[in-house]
């Protein structure tokens, strides 16, 4: 019923099993080991819901700050131009390189008194070490690239002409962006805030630098499995995924 | 001539002597290389045996840790080589620097502008260990509800997986005091309040004294506890069963357990040794290789 | 009245130089040019989406060369439309009304003389997605007309339809220009499109103007090669000029009276290259050729004529052609005007 | 000389300074504090410089593997339609949102001797604990995603008119993808790997799992945060930055 | 030959019903429509880059329905040119060759054959981004003609050409195709350019041919509203028939001898209706009329006519309206034959 697929296709589909394989395996044992016992009893622990409480507001929380500070930044990339701008590029992908216990070391020694930052901040009664604030700095800074990331293709994507059309209409630069680019980018501002929560959800090497207590899923997955070994590692990581894919789904629906 | 990787598995509180140590024994025998990864005592030795990670080596900063969770199955003796103290450690930047000493520490520490700390008591010895010193400090200076007092001023946030951790947070001034054993206080160059025999665990005297504070820490699986009871800290050695390069292991721990050698390194470092080691009784001193005989008595 | 005053404009790949142009009040005016000629960019540059390097514009006296483009009051309808795709039609066309302190019931009056004008009054409900191109055109017309601008600036509002559209949007807009008198600047390729709708007209080339001026005036007498070429002087000869006798390649030329340039080219309208037939004896030019090949062009047929060696294309009537038994290889007589032989200076474009 | 920039623009730029002071503030306070001597001291430590050595090799063959088995994937999401892309697209995602220490886990649990995988591969001599292989395993499985969606964009940018002219002048689909699809999009396909590269050099979390030792960078970083603190683990930190950079420029001007 | 039967095709969007086309060795076949007709469809099918899912495609007898492209050999010009950037001019045009068992010096000979032909001798070197559309568009057709396909499709190869570029384009193909007899398939959207260059057309409308035939056979005969309107009979009349007259809302009409359906549309082209001048009398229908407006297209005008309550247009000479000083107002007797007056069912599209 179709044109033949060719050799090619075949070698490619090969080709492109490894991988596919390589997400796919690990992560289905992962899932399908624990028994439904123990997932049930796991669930019954307050600690893991806790944890898992505390990763999804700490990375939604991480996702609003993006929407918020992210949103005109990744406006500014998509639509001006200006001297430095591959820089702030460049700067805006850094957190994807840095390594993740250097990123909680660097928040840390700003945070610190020793330095005039985390004096000021001290004054002001915020914390970082050890705190939610602290969880949702850190999601913040890694989450960030793939909020702005998005939202700028988002943006990228809206004719240009549409703003000028509402302009040349009498509307200022604001109501443009709030009447015409904002609820046509609004999907992939959303599909942002998921990139970024997922991304957040996932940092442990940052998180358990700056925050070892209030623990996050991840933290508590990694404390589990040195502590106690697999077994009692496993059921949290398979709620804190299954979670993670509702929300996600959700948040999808919910943008339409 | 020994050759190959030695996985060395440690307490957190071993890193820096044993680091000296790595340098010396591999500028000896340059074919071998030792591998040393530190953390709380207690996750090391469950590594092991429950995770079922490889390790040549374990030296734990409580010789229980090994009893209770490598002996039998994953090994057959422990020695005893070296003991050490707590002592309450901060920098010059630490609120109330200038006035804190050994009578007030635990009037400042219950300050509610002051940070202080300790590692977790499940994974880290020097946990449990911190939490003993806050229970005997109350009987010993008869001040009833201190320990409780003193825990209501440390929100969990301040604990952190592995004692040398909070170092950091010190430096950074992230934390203002933390309970730290004397070794570390001493090789990070750290200010520290040395406390009373009595309540420091550095002294197998006061035993009896120590006895009295217990600690309930994490079992086998989340949501059972055991029972931790004070007793001074004496730092454990052992050898795990499957090592698979027995060789340059027994070379390695005939160097550490050497007066002239590791141990030497230990006192410059402010833990004081056994010397010899100890090791607990007959049975398992036959068990020892031959060539580590030599450095070991058995005595309880 | 628009005025462009000495406009020059640098982007990375591309620049404006010295742009001059005076819209009327009423005019119809066309920008017309190849592709990358900088025709769009003078519609953007007065709608004041780019910086201006030098130059000033001004609208009705008052300088807006700096002003945002919410407070020129100008209309733009693009190519594609750009119309508002999370909006319906009617909320599209009453976008700018938000803007503008107007009475409501005036709106409403407005809205609905515009779209019964613009046949979209069954529209106003339904989303810009759902819509033809052609009714997109009207919509992206009534969302600009509705606020009355002081022009409307109009993007190469027929490329993208299809040829039928194309007729209707074009009798539309002539109709719009006609009842609501609003000025029109439009930016074309297409010479036919400019001729049907514009009253006057400016080439561009490479970002500068190559001639402007009515649309009559440059269709006759294009001042180079590039816009008689353009106007569509298909026969571009080269010739050495004596008095107003004309030597090219083949045959020589009488010209119209005048002072010529001593060498140059000659360019001729195919249209005014006629057959000669009975009661037409008024040519100054009367020659003989071979028809070398012609095409049918559904109206009329291009007719390629060897005459003496020169190569000239003229358009023939379809009745004339297929009455006379015209082919390839009949031998036939033409004639044409002095006046409809251009001259243009040799140094030109 | 220009359209005056509104009160609005002004507001996006006040907006998006938060976001790059998070990134900038920290990176340069750690960049900045160590002294010449302790940069130089640690570049004549051989654990610090092996530890860069590995973390630039493995991740860079955590690239190359996404790059042989990768860009067919990314081709094949490129082009074809078939049943269950979108599943595909989501799997492809789902190594951005796994908490790091699950990653690790769940690899170590497929290799081990307790499982018929890991068995197989014990028999073939390969050792996933512990080794190079084991950390290559780990950061492709992180990387992979960063390599296929920027392929993917890269060979999504090329017309496919081009592809199909090609094959109408009587070129095969493997032909076709090596003469022209091919050299179209291989600056995607390096900026990929930049990308790829970039996401495993910072890993960590999952790393610390699979292989403690032999040490790559972050966890070197890390174990020397912890150990030494501050002031040891920070000159590592700059120079595996620093070499990161360097690796990532000369890869872009290779690329030209 | 290329014989396309029944052919069906669905998309998500969009689907190809019951094609059938056959194209014979040495047409020029158009295959013409409004945008979204699936004209280009149909040649991406005889390419082989879209799955059929029910009919056949056969080449010269053979079965290529299931062929990959690169085994059909046919070759295909499209809009964008579609030129590997990466390689020079040379290496594009040469691409093809690779692929196939040729002489080396016949190929080079070809190849010096073709540029030359096509006028891009110069350009061997360059890379195809630094030329201009129409020499990227004689790449594009050089290209394709080295390897002497069974037929060149052409996916609207004169769209993205300015007006001038267009022309020149056009007279390529035509004497590509008189000179090297080389099939071709092209798809368009203008009438005019296919009366120009094909021999045969088949006119598309959501994915249906809706006619086809001989190219001035479609534009003669039309079956339909919708062809009548895409070949340019803009005067479509209801009427009701009996014999051979036929009553519109305005004047009767005599129809030429036939049978004719009772109801019906009838469709005129503007060019039939011609004024009345001396000499003309063979006119079956005469009928006198007042200009309502006019517009100048260049070589001709645009005349719309009020003919007793209906609305005509015609197309008229630009001679004769500058002739007889014809003005909106102007009352003119108009006339034209029976026979070109077409009838369409009323039940058509
Ligand atoms: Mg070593
Ligand atoms: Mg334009
Ligand atoms: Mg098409």
């Amino acid at each position: 019923m179709t044109v033949k697929p060719g050799v090619f296709s075949w070698i490619l589909i090969l080709f492109s099993l490894p991988l596919i394989g390589l997400i796919v395996l690990p992560l289905s044992k992962m899932v399908l080991t624990p028994t439904w016992a123990a997932l049930w009893e796991s669930l019954n622990d307050p600690v893991v819901l806790e944890a898992i409480g505390r990763s999804m507001t700490t990375s939604l929380a991480a996702a609003l700050i993006c929407f918020v500070f992210g949103t005109p930044l990744a406006y500014l990339m998509a639509r001006r131009d200006f001297p430095g701008k591959s820089l702030v590029e460049a700067i805006i992908d850094l957190p994807i390189m840095i390594p993740h216990p250097v990123i909680g070391i660097a928040i840390l020694s700003l945070a610190g008194r020793n330095h005039p930052l985390g004096r000021m901040l001290a004054d002001m009664g915020i914390q970082v070490m050890g705190t939610l604030t602290g969880i949702i700095v850190v999601l913040t800074f890694v989450g960030m690239p793939f909020y702005i990331n998005t939202a700028k293709a988002g943006f990228e994507a809206i004719p240009k002409r549409l703003e000028n059309v509402s302009r040349s209409l009498g509307a200022p630069m604001g109501a443009t962006f709030f009447r015409v680019t904002f609820p046509l980018a609004w999907q992939s501002m959303v599909l942002g805030m998921i990139m970024c929560t997922a991304r957040a959800i996932s940092e442990f090497g940052a998180v358990v630098i700056v925050a070892y207590h209030p623990m996050t899923a991840p933290v508590l997955i990694y404390e589990r499995f040195t502590a106690y070994g697999l077994r009692y590692s496993q059921p949290v990581s398979v709620w804190l995924i299954g979670v993670s894919l509702i929300l996600f789904v959700a948040m999808r629906l919910v943008s339409r | 001539e020994p050759s190959g990787k030695v996985v060395l598995f440690h307490a957190g509180s071993l890193t820096v002597p044993l680091a000296q140590m790595e340098k010396e024994f591999e500028a000896k025998y340059p074919k071998v290389d030792i591998l040393r990864e530190g953390g709380g005592s207690t996750k090391m030795a469950r590594l092991i045996a429950e995770v079922g990670k490889y390790a040549d080596i374990m030296a734990s900063a409580d010789y229980t840790v090994i009893d209770n969770n490598l002996i039998p199955k994953d090994a057959a003796w422990n020695i005893r080589f070296a003991t050490n103290q707590l002592v309450l450690c901060y920098t010059d930047k630490s609120r109330y620097a200038d006035q804190i000493n050994a009578d007030n520490w635990y009037e400042i520490l219950q300050k509610k502008d002051v940070v202080w700390g300790h590692s977790d008591p499940n994974l880290d010895p020097c946990g449990y260990r911190s939490l003993m010193v806050l229970q005997l400090a109350e009987k010993f200076y008869g001040i009833k509800g201190l320990n409780q007092k003193l825990l209501d001023n440390r929100p969990m946030k301040n604990v952190r997986p592995k004692s040398v951790e909070l170092v950091n947070l010190l430096k950074t001034g992230n934390m203002d005091y933390a309970w730290e054993y004397l070794s570390v206080a001493v090789q990070h160059g750290l200010k520290y309040i040395t406390l009373n025999d009595h309540i420091n665990l550095g002294n197998y005297k006061y035993d009896n004294f120590y006895k009295m504070a217990e600690v309930k820490v994490t079992g086998k699986k989340p949501g059972t506890w055991k029972v931790k009871k004070g007793k001074s800290c004496t730092y454990g050695i052992t050898m795990i069963k499957n090592s698979s390069n027995k060789e340059a292991t027994i070379a390695f721990l005939q160097y550490m357990l050497d007066p002239q050698g590791g141990l030497k390194i230990l006192k410059d470092m402010g833990q004081p040794p056994f010397i010899p080691c100890r090791i607990a009784d007959q049975a398992e001193y036959d068990s020892l290789p031959a060539s580590l005989k030599p450095l070991v008595e058995v005595k309880n | 009245m628009i005025h462009l005053s000495h406009l020059y404009l640098t982007l990375p790949d591309f620049s404006l130089k010295d742009i001059t142009l005076t819209i009327d009040q009423g005019d119809f005016f066309a920008l017309i040019g190849p592709t990358g000629a900088g025709k769009s960019l003078i519609l953007e540059t007065m709608l004041g989406m780019l910086p201006v390097h030098r130059g000033t514009i001004s609208l009705n006296g008052t300088d807006i060369t700096r002003l945002p483009p919410e407070k020129r009051g100008l209309g733009i309808v693009y190519q594609d439309f750009a119309l508002f795709p999370h909006l319906s039609v009617r909320k599209n066309i009453l976008y700018g009304t938000a803007f503008h302190d107007l009475a409501p019931h005036k709106v409403e009056n407005h809205l609905k003389f515009l779209v019964e004008k613009l046949g979209i009054a069954h529209l106003l409900d339904r989303k810009p997605t759902t819509l033809s191109g052609g009714e997109k055109q009207r919509v992206a017309l009534a969302r600009a007309l509705i606020l009355e601008p002081a022009a409307l600036l109009l993007d190469e509002p027929l490329s993208a339809l299809d040829p039928v559209l194309r007729e209707e949007i074009k009798d539309l807009l002539r109709s719009i220009h006609r009842d609501l008198g609003t000025t029109m600047v439009m930016v074309s390729h297409s010479f036919s499109d400019v001729f049907y709708l514009a009253n006057k007209v400016a080439i561009l080339k490479d970002g500068s103007i190559v001639q402007q001026g009515e649309v009559e005036q440059v269709f006759d007498q294009p001042n180079s090669r590039f816009t008689a070429g353009f106007v569509g002087m298909r026969n571009i000869l080269e010739a050495t000029i004596e008095d107003n006798r004309a030597q090219t390649r083949g045959p020589a030329v009488i010209l119209p009276a005048g002072n010529h340039p001593a060498g140059g080219f000659l360019a001729i309208r195919p249209e005014d290259i006629c057959p000669l037939r009975a009661g037409h004896n008024g040519f100054e030019n009367t020659l003989s050729g071979t028809i070398t090949h012609m095409a049918h062009q559904g109206f009329y047929f291009d007719v390629w004529l060897d005459v003496a060696g020169l190569r000239l294309q003229a358009v023939w009537d379809k009745h004339f052609v297929l009455e006379h038994d015209l082919e390839p290889g009949t031998r036939v007589d033409i004639g044409f005007y002095a006046h409809k032989v251009h001259v243009l200076p040799e140094n030109t474009g």
